[in-house]
């Protein structure tokens, strides 16, 4: 069964769905759904290890061999976030069922899990696969999975939050497909490994560089990059505690992922950077993002969108990494897309702890929560170093390889951005902090949040220290992702 | 072959009369009428273009059900887009939209000929799929066989976008009619 | 609706040969247009004009959402079900090949059985969804 | 490219531009949904023109016909109706919830009850 492990990633989801959306009750779907992703898991991690040893590991769909079918083709980027997006799942759903039995109601609940297995099953086969109008069907399914889950919050904003996404995210996938149709019709063919040796050729047409442009402006939407980050902080806010955990963490690395794919592999170095002014449109709005979108986190009264918007700040340093267009700058990117689901992952959860008890995640919510809440707490405070960017937390690893990138190319204002963004993010951490230490909660009783919150909570706390410690596997994986990908992408 | 060309480049100029008085109408009731008869155009257009599944669908999809589903949701949302008062032209829209088409104008510059035998797209892959079927999978509609089998996998997707479709929708609307019927009987 | 008679009797009239239709354009679809897309689509809409005619409920009674929702879920469980068994046979995910002995019996096999779960999971999501939408504005 | 070819994706460029105004100016949820569907719709166009072979068979197999349109982009479109059906549901579900909810489906109201929208 091992050969056929990249299929299995997305088969456990995918039998899993409607057998949970068929239950009743809510303990079986989820405990289905959470069997399913520690199963995901497991797949994953072993799947890496097979990219390890192998390099590359090529299924093909139906046995009909690329370009003619479809193939899943996996190298050490897509198998690292395959690793993130399972894991993160698998930590998730344990947690989930709390908030949700509170969020969402019994009744509602199979079909939840459904929605939350499918939009983990969306977002497995984007990044697992190797042909481009692939990446659009199952951008899709996790699309309206993202939708629906977003809805389920229970702030009538979350259905306007939903639905302005809704727009925005289908505008962008439509750009996608133009972009792809595009390529196809120069090409004739859909399989990524097939574009990325046609198109040297013919890269001077206009065509092609149109294609370009639309690709990389319809995913932007969809990873949110300033200016076009407008449906995130409402989605992230209004949400399902869960729910934002999940796709804060994962959702939009997975649209970064596809935008390396496109820029690296498919177009090639020498074309994106080369003949398209990638980097000079990039590097300027990833700056105003990282800047604007931490300055606007200081002042958010609300804890989930103060962190929302810190996601786009975030969304700004791995765009950064990736427009620099250097094998550091691109190691760097790979490093925070995965250091950063980590400590987004923790904190998100966090808030929904705090949303369980105290009902809200404004900052008040948050006074006096190292008396009252203190396992809590302290899960906030590590993964808030995390995000600063502290010594000894993934988030300083990430840090640290975006400014070795940016020294290597002699940017200094770079380098100062990234450092300003950190002294932001102290400023937004920090005053959340003093009050979980300072402020007078108005019921001092200790409630602390339920063991089934806790800890996966503080499971993905540890990781982000252990990570931040033992850099040899995250680094080493990055590294040679980056090396892969500036190759072309496939060892060919 | 010149009559399909016409017929096709006059299919897309009633296509655009359409849509931009789908686009200026008020009564949204209306508008989604025309969008129902924009889809049995388009039906018709993917017919003159040899595209006979694609045709079926639409016209069974765009001006059916996505027609019957508006009409219910108007059913319940109301019928008048509101504000008469203000008629003008948004600013920003206008931006994007004018510099959306220039991209994409400038991207045609390049296109191969429309309708050419010799174009990239039938010189790669597709030749696998029109010469070789026979033998492989024997099914006389080409559609079928790629649809259902060469990208069989595509399939399997879109039939789980169907399916979240519906998982959401249930999610979203399916539930307060049930409770309702429980209280009142 | 109940003054319209020559609707009723038309309509009641149509639904046979629109379910007959659509299990044409189900089965004939490796020939000619059509696939199981289209037919759960036309299929959907013989139970559409039925509740234009004889009201929502009397059509939830025929198809009740309980048993769509099995249905819907049981196209997509069909379809991916096709793929497992093409692994357990030794294939790849989807390798219709493997489904029988001789390999072009296996992939007529195999497509017929996936058109057959699309067709399944499509009518019933068509169905829902226009009982769902429907059934929102019904005064209960 | 003939004279023909050329207007042809011209208006397909042009509908698109329609679709996306009525998308991005529209106040209306549903008219926001029908414009998105007239955008969609026309990238559709855009993927039937590129399989499309002048004098060409449509993609059914005949004794003795050897050109034939292109299957792909016909597979391709079929799948992409079916995600555009799907989009639109969900659109149209979240529309009835929010006129629920807030009592309109009229973006520039909505905007009035919450700024943060």
């Amino acid at each position: 069964m091992l050969m056929h492990l990249p299929v299995l990633i997305i088969l456990a989801p995918l039998l899993g769905a409607p057998l949970a959306a068929l239950m009743r009750g809510s303990n079986w779907p989820w405990l289905l759904a959470t069997l399913i992703c520690w199963f995901s898991l497991l797949c994953s991690i072993l799947l890496l290890m097979q990219v390890n040893s192998q390099g590359e590991v090529i299924y093909i769909m139906g046995g009909w061999e690329a370009p003619w079918g479809i193939e899943y083709r996996l190298d050490f980027a897509n198998a690292l976030l395959l690793v993130l997006i399972t894991g993160l799942a698998s930590v998730v759903l344990p947690y989930a069922r709390l908030s949700v039995e509170q969020e969402v109601g019994e009744e509602r609940s199979p079909l939840f899990y459904a929605a939350l297995l499918l939009l983990i099953l969306g977002l497995c086969g984007i990044t697992a696969t190797g042909d481009a109008f692939n990446v659009f069907v199952f951008l899709e399914v996790s699309s309206l999975a993202t939708y629906t889950l977003i809805a389920m919050g229970r702030d009538r904003r979350a259905l306007t939050a939903s639905f302005t996404y809704l727009i925005m995210g289908t505008i962008g996938a439509t750009f996608y497909l133009i972009g792809v149709g595009f390529l196809y019709v120069m090409t004739g063919t859909l399989n990524m490994a097939d574009l990325a040796e046609r198109l040297p050729a013919i890269s001077d047409s206009s065509t092609v560089r149109t294609a370009f442009a639309f690709i990389v402006t319809g995913i932007c939407l969809k990873l949110a990059l300033f200016p076009l980050h407008l449906w995130l902080p409402n989605a992230y806010t209004y949400s399902p505690s869960a729910v934002t955990a999940f796709l804060a963490a994962t959702a939009t690395k997975v649209a970064v992922y596809v935008l390396i794919r496109f820029v690296f592999t498919i177009f090639g170095v020498d074309f994106s950077f080369g003949m398209e002014p990638l980097a000079e449109v990039l590097i300027p709005l990833s700056v105003i993002g990282i800047l604007s979108a931490s300055t606007v986190s200081v002042t958010q009264p609300n804890i989930k969108r103060m962190l929302a918007y810190s996601s786009v700040a975030q969304i700004g340093y791995i765009v950064l990494g990736l427009a620099m267009g250097t094998a550091m700058g691109l190691t760097a990117a790979l490093l925070h897309m995965f250091n950063h689901g980590l400590m987004k992952g923790a904190l998100f959860m966090v808030m929904g702890a705090v949303a369980y008890r105290m009902g809200g995640t404004e900052i008040y919510d948050m006074k006096g929560l190292a008396k009252t809440m203190p396992l809590t707490f302290w899960a906030f405070v590590l993964g808030g170093l995390s995000l600063i960017g502290v010594p000894l937390t993934v988030g300083f690893v990430s840090k640290w390889h975006l400014i070795l990138a940016a020294l290597e190319l002699g940017w200094w204002p770079i380098v100062i951005v990234i450092l300003a963004g950190s002294m932001l993010a102290v400023l937004y951490i920090g005053r959340v902090i003093e009050a979980g230490f300072f402020g007078q909660p108005a019921d001092t009783t200790r409630r602390e949040a339920p063991m089934g919150m806790l800890v996966p909570l503080w499971i993905l706390v540890i990781a982000n220290i252990w990570f931040g410690i033992d850099t040899r596997l995250t680094v080493d994986i990055a590294v040679a992702a980056a090396a892969q990908l500036m190759a072309g992408g496939v060892a060919l | 072959m010149m009559l399909e060309q016409w017929i096709d480049v006059f299919l897309l100029g009633f296509l655009a009369v359409i849509s931009i008085t789908v686009l200026r109408i008020r009564d949204v009731f209306t508008a989604v009428m025309l969008f129902g008869i924009y889809s049995l155009t388009s039906a018709s257009l993917f017919m003159v273009l040899d595209a006979a599944d694609v045709a079926f669908t639409e016209a069974a999809v765009g001006a059916g059900i996505s027609t019957i589903l508006m009409l219910a949701t108007l059913s319940l949302t109301g019928r008048k887009e509101k504000s008469l008062v203000k008629r003008k032209v948004a600013i920003l829209p206008l931006l994007v939209v004018t510099v959306t088409g220039a991209t994409l104008v400038y991207g045609i510059r390049d296109l191969p000929p429309f309708g050419a035998a010799d174009n990239p797209v039938h010189v790669h892959v597709a030749p696998r799929y029109i010469h070789q079927s026979a033998e492989e999978i024997d099914v006389p509609n080409l559609v079928t066989g790629v649809l259902a089998s060469y990208r069989g996998f595509d399939t399997l997707g879109e039939v789980v976008v169907i399916f979240t479709a519906g998982v959401g929708v249930l999610l979203l609307i399916g539930r307060r009619r049930r409770r309702e019927k429980n209280t009142n009987e | 609706m109940s003054d319209h008679l020559i609707l009723r009797i038309v309509g009641k009239f149509l639904i046979p040969y629109i379910m007959l239709f659509a299990l044409y354009v189900q089965f004939h679809g490796d020939f000619g247009p059509g696939g199981g897309f289209q037919a759960g689509v036309i299929f959907a809409s013989a139970f559409v004009i039925h509740t234009l005619l004889f009201g929502l409920e009397s059509t939830l009674r025929i198809a009740p959402p309980a048993v769509l929702k099995v249905i819907a879920a049981s196209g997509v469980l069909l379809y991916a079900g096709v793929g497992v068994v093409s692994l357990f046979a030794g294939g790849n995910f989807l390798d219709y090949d493997y489904l029988a002995a001789d390999p072009i019996a296996g992939q007529h096999i195999g497509i017929m059985l996936v058109e057959f779960g699309v067709g399944l999971t499509v009518t019933s999501v068509m169905m829902l969804l226009f009982f769902t939408f429907a059934g929102r504005g019904e005064p209960a | 490219m003939s004279g023909l070819g050329v207007w042809n994706y011209v208006i397909i460029i042009f509908l698109m531009m329609i679709g996306l105004y009525m998308v991005m100016s529209c106040s209306s949820l549903v008219k926001k949904l029908i414009g998105l569907n007239v955008f969609q719709t026309s990238v559709f166009f855009l993927y039937i023109s590129f399989g499309y072979v002048d004098g060409g068979a449509g993609p059914l197999l005949i004794e003795g016909v050897t050109l034939y349109s292109n299957p792909l982009p016909h597979v391709l479109i079929l799948t992409a109706i079916v995600v555009g059906v799907a989009t639109t549901a969900v659109g149209l579900a979240l529309s009835i919830r929010i006129k629920e909810s807030f009592g309109t489906i009229e973006e520039d109201d909505l905007h009035k009850m919450d700024s943060s929208i």
